[in-house]
């Protein structure tokens, strides 16, 4: 990665007029983190990287900037918001142009290839997390660490993240610019972890997900990060209805994840955010796979390919499945 | 009795006579450390890395029925709170958070839930050996061996563990166990202070939070905040898992006739805190609300209190899905003009 | 003990079809099991799948749901929406693990009083050998 | 809103049908304890006056504002109740019922648990009757005008009667002319009166009448709105000839450098037209038009050292430069009379119809027999040899009818009686000929049908039962092969002609009809009225009406009887002047709106469009319904992300509590 194109290529877009500010990842302030970072000006493109650690999906911040009120007699700002997104990211952004959720020409998007990212959990096993950042890199197939002071390889198998392995299109599929060469995508891994659990019988699966539900803390960051999940006033924060009470307990916490994997089913991207984020390490990627699965597999979908795809719970067509209809 | 040592072989038998007093103690639950009860006969296990989920959970519950209702019916069923609990394995970075957050609690109005659950609470801390990549108690005024809030402060030797009974409570609870439990000598405590001394050189992060207090009224439309709060996603996971973040919101739950009343956790970091009936919200973006957070930890409190609402556990800069690191906060604080 | 399980079944019926096919059964005095309650919505269409997971959290045993058969809805396309909506639950619901026994889903056109009888017999009789939902409970589990 | 409920439950006895089988007291006490109830009653009939007038006491003196009824069906008693409630000065939208008998009483035998199960029911109306919002149907001005699709027998009789009582009509033909099917056809079965001369005087009627505007040649290309106020395009095709100068003179015509070069339609081929022409003598208006896809001088810019019809045209209404012009108005109602094609025996290739002149059609056979047809009314036909009169001549019925190899399942109703005429008509002119008709069964339904069938067979006609498989020559004669099914006995039929008695099958074009009025159809692909029995003029869309053979095929009297019932039916909202939009319509919550558009592209309605808001200063996309074309099915409000918009009467927050009330405890 010519991390200098990047740079350039960023500076002449936040130098524009008509562009608010560029996200993109700077180093964290410690051991594996990078960090979302936004840059206003041209100065601040010297903190851009991309690593295989810049593993977050930036395009949540397109609808989780807020919109406050304009003052009387003053105009909105207009300008446009650049982002940098991968091959999963930018399903985001079609995904969201399908949804209306943000408008192509207030958008710049500037694609980078993305030959997989690390799972710093996997390499926090071997080389455990230090108080300095670990430089990262791409090294061939594999990583390169710069890890106290030492060149370490580490092979992909070893670190690549779960998400990556799977991934079906790790080129953006949507960009005003590119900056590196498009990658030779892989053949994605079957996904073991569906697999696994679907493998499993009925009441162990319940007994899986009840562990698991049974942990979470509601603290909301698997929606917060979702790039999808963006409703304003979202239906599980309501009182009137109720949907999902605010208790924290296994029913409510299981309503909670049912309706948001239900919410997401035929637009999830498979970013893996929500998995990524939550604090209680609940499988969350598996619920919304296992529908990407079936909306993949019995209906031919998959969203954020195409921004004018028609969208898909919004839909149907007369041949749809229904085998399970009496 | 003061310092009693209590050998590893010995500590089964511990645990498991304590497992009858309704003892809870970290385990792991599908990945995710947090207190668990201890059943008969179930093992227990001390490592070095805390628990995600802190401890206040037992004494202020994520989710907790203050009393039951039926439509049409005056009577209220409250909730039985007599039940003594033991913790064993607790941090002194957390037990020393329940000491602050029992100010809160005994502040204008005495909170009969918290404090009498603080009350029935045996708490057996945990001195750390080998503290974490973000702990920071010293800056904050604790420390690895720190026995504030402890009834007994617990530190493990090697082939047994250093037993020093700290309150009534504690010492009763020693007392109970002594037949497993030997007088510790001199070598013992020397052994604990070079452990202690040792712990505390371990700890990598520092922030010297002299002068923040007062510096935050003048840093309030600072553009660190802006800078620091662009990355916030407003999930709760750093307040949510906080020892001293004790913000909760009462709601009535209901089926059909019948329901309850009970108070949650809330987080100063969600964008409904703060959200005014009107639509209008004070607190309009992540800004202000990381603004609020630290405010209210490392100014706020200390007006009030006099003490710092941080006890420098470094959970929250673990756990930020995108790096916003408290430690970073507050030397951006201290390096703004 | 040898008493058998009486399942709690919530029924969803579009105005249209189901829910007249229902009462047709009741004008033919067709005989089915009282385990079944229905609310009446005007269209398939108008479920929520989030509807299932809340009755399953309120005390329902099974969920059935209800619509014209495809290419008869009232509304021209709400059952296309309701199948391919509820498919996606269904799928869910199994994936973590829900009895797919709990979960029934059937077009009943408003002549179907039959068709409606063995639906709700199929429905009580999955729903019985699923056995008692407590596990889900709102009130169970969080009270 | 904020009013406290206070509830009314009244269960019925229904005399036995319900009180057998629930214990109705039981079910009353029970009522009686739930939250709110202010008074749980049982009575015999809370159908009856007394029955009502209890409802409409306790609402007076016990102040009521909600009410339960648990007794029969919603569909059965949901109105009178409401305008029980109504009249008691309540919001009629303020009741619930509870279904214990159709769905209780009638179908549980054990007493103890239908009783369990009315308690249930009733605990849900009562959860959801709490919520319920007040309702008013509200009512718009409907525009007194019609718009009627096509200008056949159905929309001309249709239009005539819409413009007899007063209101205006546009008339849209996409031909030049007016007439549609039934001005091709010779005489009329049974009896045998001359097609033109009874519905020519209708065409001129149609075109002259003070309340009609007639747009022949036009096409509709856009209908908005919904019944009372559809908003309509016309496309007015360019005929390159002035109408208003125009005097239908011909000389045109006579000079046309293509002259009867092209099939002339209106004789289905038979005859022979030039590129500027009138389809038929009779042709209302009786202006010509230019064929812009034959007219040298449109295709190629030049005819000629110009074109010859502008000499000849001394009323210089030739106009080249004509562009098509689009015509827009309002209208109240709308009836589509589009009409058929008949079956294209094509499709059939072993009646050779491609590749032998003397097989023909039923419709060609109309010409070929009319008196202003090509032939004059002589029966000649080329056998691929030489022209002749046929002496020999064989029918086949059931073609691209009761046939599911070409995907019609369905009898044509009229193929049976016009072979029967046409038979006639060829004895009438031959009278030497030899006349068989191979059918499959004859259907001889309607009046005066049977008598003319009997009539017909004594004349000499035979008919044989048999359907033929094959068609063949065998020098200069046709062999039918056929199984006579009633002998058993195979045959080889030679003839010199044969008419084949083709079907009517929903026209080519059908789907743009179905598009611009959302309309639906049947599995035999015509238009699918609203109820087969008691709406059969009606359709899924308010506010448009069916007539003719567009919503199945018919013959002449049936036809004009639908055209008279939906002209009767369209005049409805036409004549109040004001149509009632259903009070259970959605309602978007603007404030949480995200505008992703879901529930725009779910309404099967159109009924959602997104619109422009500021949203404290930001200029935001929401949806909104349009309440007149809103037909409340909740679809939208299903696949809405953030549940913004909702069913009025069935909103999340009024059936969740449902579910709470039937879940509870077991």
């Amino acid at each position: 990665m010519d991390l200098n194109k990047l740079r350039e290529t960023a500076a002449g877009i936040v130098s524009r007029d008509d562009v608010k500010y560029l996200i993109g990842w700077r180093r964290g302030t410690f051991g594996y983190r990078a960090a979302p970072y936004f840059v206003e000006d041209a100065a601040g493109v010297e903190e851009l990287i991309f690593s295989p650690l810049c593993i977050s999906n930036l395009a949540a911040y397109l609808t989780l900037v807020e919109k406050l009120p304009v003052p009387r007699g003053q105009e909105p700002d207009q300008r446009k918001v650049a982002l940098l997104v991968k091959g999963c990211d930018s399903r985001a952004v079609n995904q969201l142009l399908v949804e209306k959720g943000i408008k192509r020409d207030q958008l710049v998007v500037v694609g980078l290839p993305c030959p997989g990212m690390v799972d710093w959990k996997l390499l926090a096993e071997k080389y455990p997390e230090t108080e300095a950042p670990v430089e990262i890199s791409w090294k061939g197939d594999d990583f390169l660490l710069l890890y106290n002071g030492q060149e370490i390889v580490v092979p992909r198998a070893e670190a690549l993240a779960e998400k990556c392995r799977l991934c079906r299109h790790p080129n953006p599929l949507i960009s005003d610019v590119t900056v590196g060469e498009p990658v030779q995508p892989w053949a994605p891994a079957e996904d073991s972890g569906v697999a696994e659990v679907e493998a499993k019988s009925t009441p162990e699966r319940w007994a899986y997900w009840e562990e698991q539900f049974s942990k979470c803390i509601r603290c909301y960051s698997c929606r917060n990060a979702c790039p999808l999940c963006y409703c304003e006033d979202c239906i599980l924060d309501r009182l009137d209805p109720t949907w999902v009470n605010r208790a924290v307990n296994f029913s409510e916490n299981t309503a909670f994840h049912l309706a948001r994997a239900f919410h997401l089913a035929g637009r999830c991207i498979e970013c893996g955010e929500c998995e990524r984020v939550c604090p209680a390490g609940i499988p969350l990627g598996k619920l919304n796979r296992k529908l990407a699965h079936t909306v993949r597999e019995e209906y031919g979908f998959e969203p954020g390919l195409d921004p004018e795809a028609e969208p898909f719970q919004a839909s149907y067509k007369p041949e749809d499945p229904e085998e399970f209809i009496l | 009795m003061s310092a009693m040592l209590l050998h590893k072989d010995k500590w089964s038998e511990f645990t498991g006579r304590l497992s009858g007093k309704n003892l809870w103690a970290p385990s792991l639950q599908g990945g995710i450390k947090k207190f668990a009860p201890v059943g008969e006969g179930d093992a227990v296990q001390l490592d070095a890395e805390n628990t995600a989920v802190p401890p206040k959970a037992l004494l202020f519950p994520q989710t907790e029925t203050l009393f039951r209702f039926s439509e049409g019916q005056e009577d209220l069923e409250f909730p039985g709170l007599d039940e003594p609990v033991i913790l064993l394995g607790v941090r002194p970075c957390d037990a020393r958070a329940m000491a602050i957050v029992e100010k809160l609690f005994r502040w204008d109005y005495e909170d009969p839930y918290y404090l009498k659950r603080r009350e029935l609470t045996t708490l057996i801390g945990l001195a750390c050996n080998e503290p974490g990549l973000n702990c920071f108690c010293p800056s904050v005024g604790g420390g690895p061996a720190s026995t504030e809030g402890l009834d007994i402060l617990m530190v493990d030797l090697g082939e047994s563990y250093l037993l020093e009974g700290l309150t009534g409570k504690g010492k009763a609870l020693l007392e109970e166990c002594k037949d497993l439990l030997e007088e510790a000598g001199a070598d013992a405590l020397q052994q604990k202070e070079q452990l202690v001394q040792e712990a505390a050189s371990k700890i990598r992060r520092s922030v010297d939070p002299e002068g923040i207090p007062e510096a935050l009224p003048g840093l309030w439309e600072d553009p660190l905040w802006q800078r620091v709060s662009a990355a916030c996603l407003g999930c709760g996971i750093c307040t949510y898992l906080c020892p001293t973040c004790y913000c909760f919101d009462i709601q009535d739950e209901l089926e059909g006739a019948v329901g309850r009343r009970c108070r949650m956790w809330d987080s100063c970091m969600f964008e409904e805190y703060t959200k005014h009936t009107s639509g209008h919200n004070p607190r309009p973006t992540r800004r202000e609300r990381t603004r609020n957070r630290i405010n209210h930890k490392y100014s706020y409190f200390v007006d009030k209190f006099g003490v710092i609402a941080c006890v420098g556990c470094g959970r929250c800069s673990n756990l930020c899905p995108v790096n916003i690191d408290l430690i970073d906060i507050l030397r951006q604080v201290k390096a703004a003009p | 003990m040898s008493e058998q399980f009486e399942p709690n079944i919530v029924a969803f019926l579009c105005n249209w079809c189901s829910y007249a096919g229902a009462d047709l059964a009741g004008t033919s005095r067709v005989q089915y099991p009282a385990n079944i309650k229905i609310i009446r919505v005007m269209c398939s269409g108008r479920v929520n799948p989030l509807f299932v997971v809340n009755a399953l959290q309120q005390g329902a045993d099974g969920v059935l749901i209800s619509g014209c058969h495809p290419g008869d809805c009232h509304y021209m396309e709400g059952n296309f929406y309701a199948r391919r909506r509820l498919k996606l639950l269904k799928e869910l619901l199994e994936f973590i693990g829900v009895d797919p026994r709990r979960f029934n889903m059937s077009w009943v056109s408003a002549s179907e009083g039959h068709k409606w009888k063995e639906v709700v017999e199929k429905a009580v009789e999955d729903a019985r050998a699923a056995g008692p939902f407590d596990q889900f409970r709102r009130r169970q589990i969080g009270w | 809103m904020t009013e406290k409920p206070k509830l009314g439950v009244y269960i019925c006895h229904c005399g036995i049908n319900i009180a057998a089988t629930v214990d109705v007291e039981a079910v009353t006490e029970y009522a009686q304890a739930l939250p709110n109830v202010v008074i749980a009653r049982n009575y015999s009939y809370m159908c009856s006056d007394p029955g009502q007038l209890l409802i409409k006491n306790d609402i007076k003196e016990k102040g009521l504002n909600r009410v339960v009824v648990a007794s029969c069906s919603p569909r059965m008693h949901e109105p009178t109740f409401r305008k029980a409630l109504q009249e008691a000065g309540l919001n009629p939208y303020y009741l619930e019922m509870a279904n214990i008998r159709e769905q209780c009483s009638w179908v549980h035998e054990d007493r103890e648990a239908a009783t369990a199960k009315a308690k249930k029911l009733v605990a849900a109306a009562v959860a959801k009757v709490r919520l319920l919002e007040p309702l008013t149907s509200r009512e718009v001005d409907a525009e007194p005008a019609a718009l009627v699709i096509g200008a056949g027998i159905a929309g001309i009789q249709a239009a005539l009667d819409i413009a007899d009582a007063g209101f205006k009509v546009y008339l849209v033909e996409k031909s030049p002319s007016v007439g549609g099917r039934m001005a091709q056809l010779d005489k009329t079965f049974p009896t045998l009166d001359c097609s033109a001369c009874i519905l020519t005087p209708k065409m001129v009627d149609a075109a002259s009448h003070p309340n009609i505007e007639l747009l022949a040649y036009s096409e509709v290309e856009e209908v908005g709105g919904f019944i009372g106020n559809f908003e309509v395009k016309v496309r007015k095709k360019a005929r390159y000839v002035d109408v208003s100068k125009c005097t239908g003179c011909g000389d045109c015509a006579k000079e046309c450098r293509l002259a009867g070069r092209f099939p002339n339609e209106f004789d289905e081929g038979l005859g022979k037209r030039g590129a500027i022409y009138l389809p038929f003598p009779q042709a209302v208006p009786a202006k010509y038009t230019i064929d812009p896809e034959k007219c040298l001088f449109l295709t190629r810019g030049k005819c000629g050292k110009g074109p010859k019809c502008v000499d000849a045209c001394r009323a210089g209404a030739i106009d080249f430069e004509q562009k098509d012009e689009i015509v827009s108005f309002k209208v109240g109602a709308i009836l589509v009379a589009t009409g058929f094609d008949v079956f294209d025996p094509v499709r059939k290739p072993e009646y050779g119809y491609a590749g032998y002149p003397n097989v023909i059609t039923g419709l060609e056979m109309e010409r070929l027999v009319s008196a202003s047809g090509p032939t004059g009314g002589n029966i000649v036909i080329h056998n691929g040899e030489e022209e002749i009169v046929p002496k020999d001549i064989a029918f086949i019925q059931c073609v691209g009818s009761r046939d599911q190899s070409v995907g019609n399942e369905y009898c044509s109703r009229v193929c049976c009686m016009y072979t029967a005429k046409q038979a006639h008509l060829v004895k009438d002119k031959i009278p030497d000929a030899r006349v068989r008709v191979y059918y499959m069964d004859v259907r001889a339904f309607g009046k005066g049908f049977e008598e003319f069938y009997d009539r017909v067979r004594r004349e000499g006609i035979r008919y044989v039962r048999g359907n033929p498989s094959e068609i063949f020559k065998r020098g200069n004669k046709l062999v039918i092969k056929v199984e006579d099914t009633l002998t058993a006995t195979p045959l080889e039929d030679e003839v010199d002609m044969v008419v084949l008695a083709v079907g009517l099958e929903p026209r080519g074009d059908a789907r743009k009809i179905i598009e611009l009025l959302r309309l639906s159809q049947s599995p035999d692909r015509f238009f699918l009225e609203a109820h087969p029995k008691l709406r059969p003029v009606d359709t899924a869309t308010d506010g448009v009406y069916l007539a003719g053979c567009c919503q199945g095929p018919k013959d002449i009297p049936d036809t004009v009887a639908q055209a008279k019932g939906a002209a009767a039916s369209a005049l409805i909202p036409l004549a109040r002047g004001k149509v009632a939009i259903d009070a259970q319509v959605a309602e978007v919550n603007e404030a949480t709106c995200r505008g992703c558009g879901f529930c725009v592209s779910i309404c099967p309605y159109s009924a959602i469009e997104l619109v422009t808001v500021n949203r404290m200063g930001h200029m935001v996309e929401v949806a909104r319904v349009n309440e007149a074309l809103c037909k409340g099915c909740g679809s939208c409000s299903a696949g809405c992300l953030s549940n913004s918009i909702q069913p009025k009467s069935f909103r999340d927050r009024q059936i969740l509590p449902q579910i709470a009330a039937l879940g509870g405890t077991r």
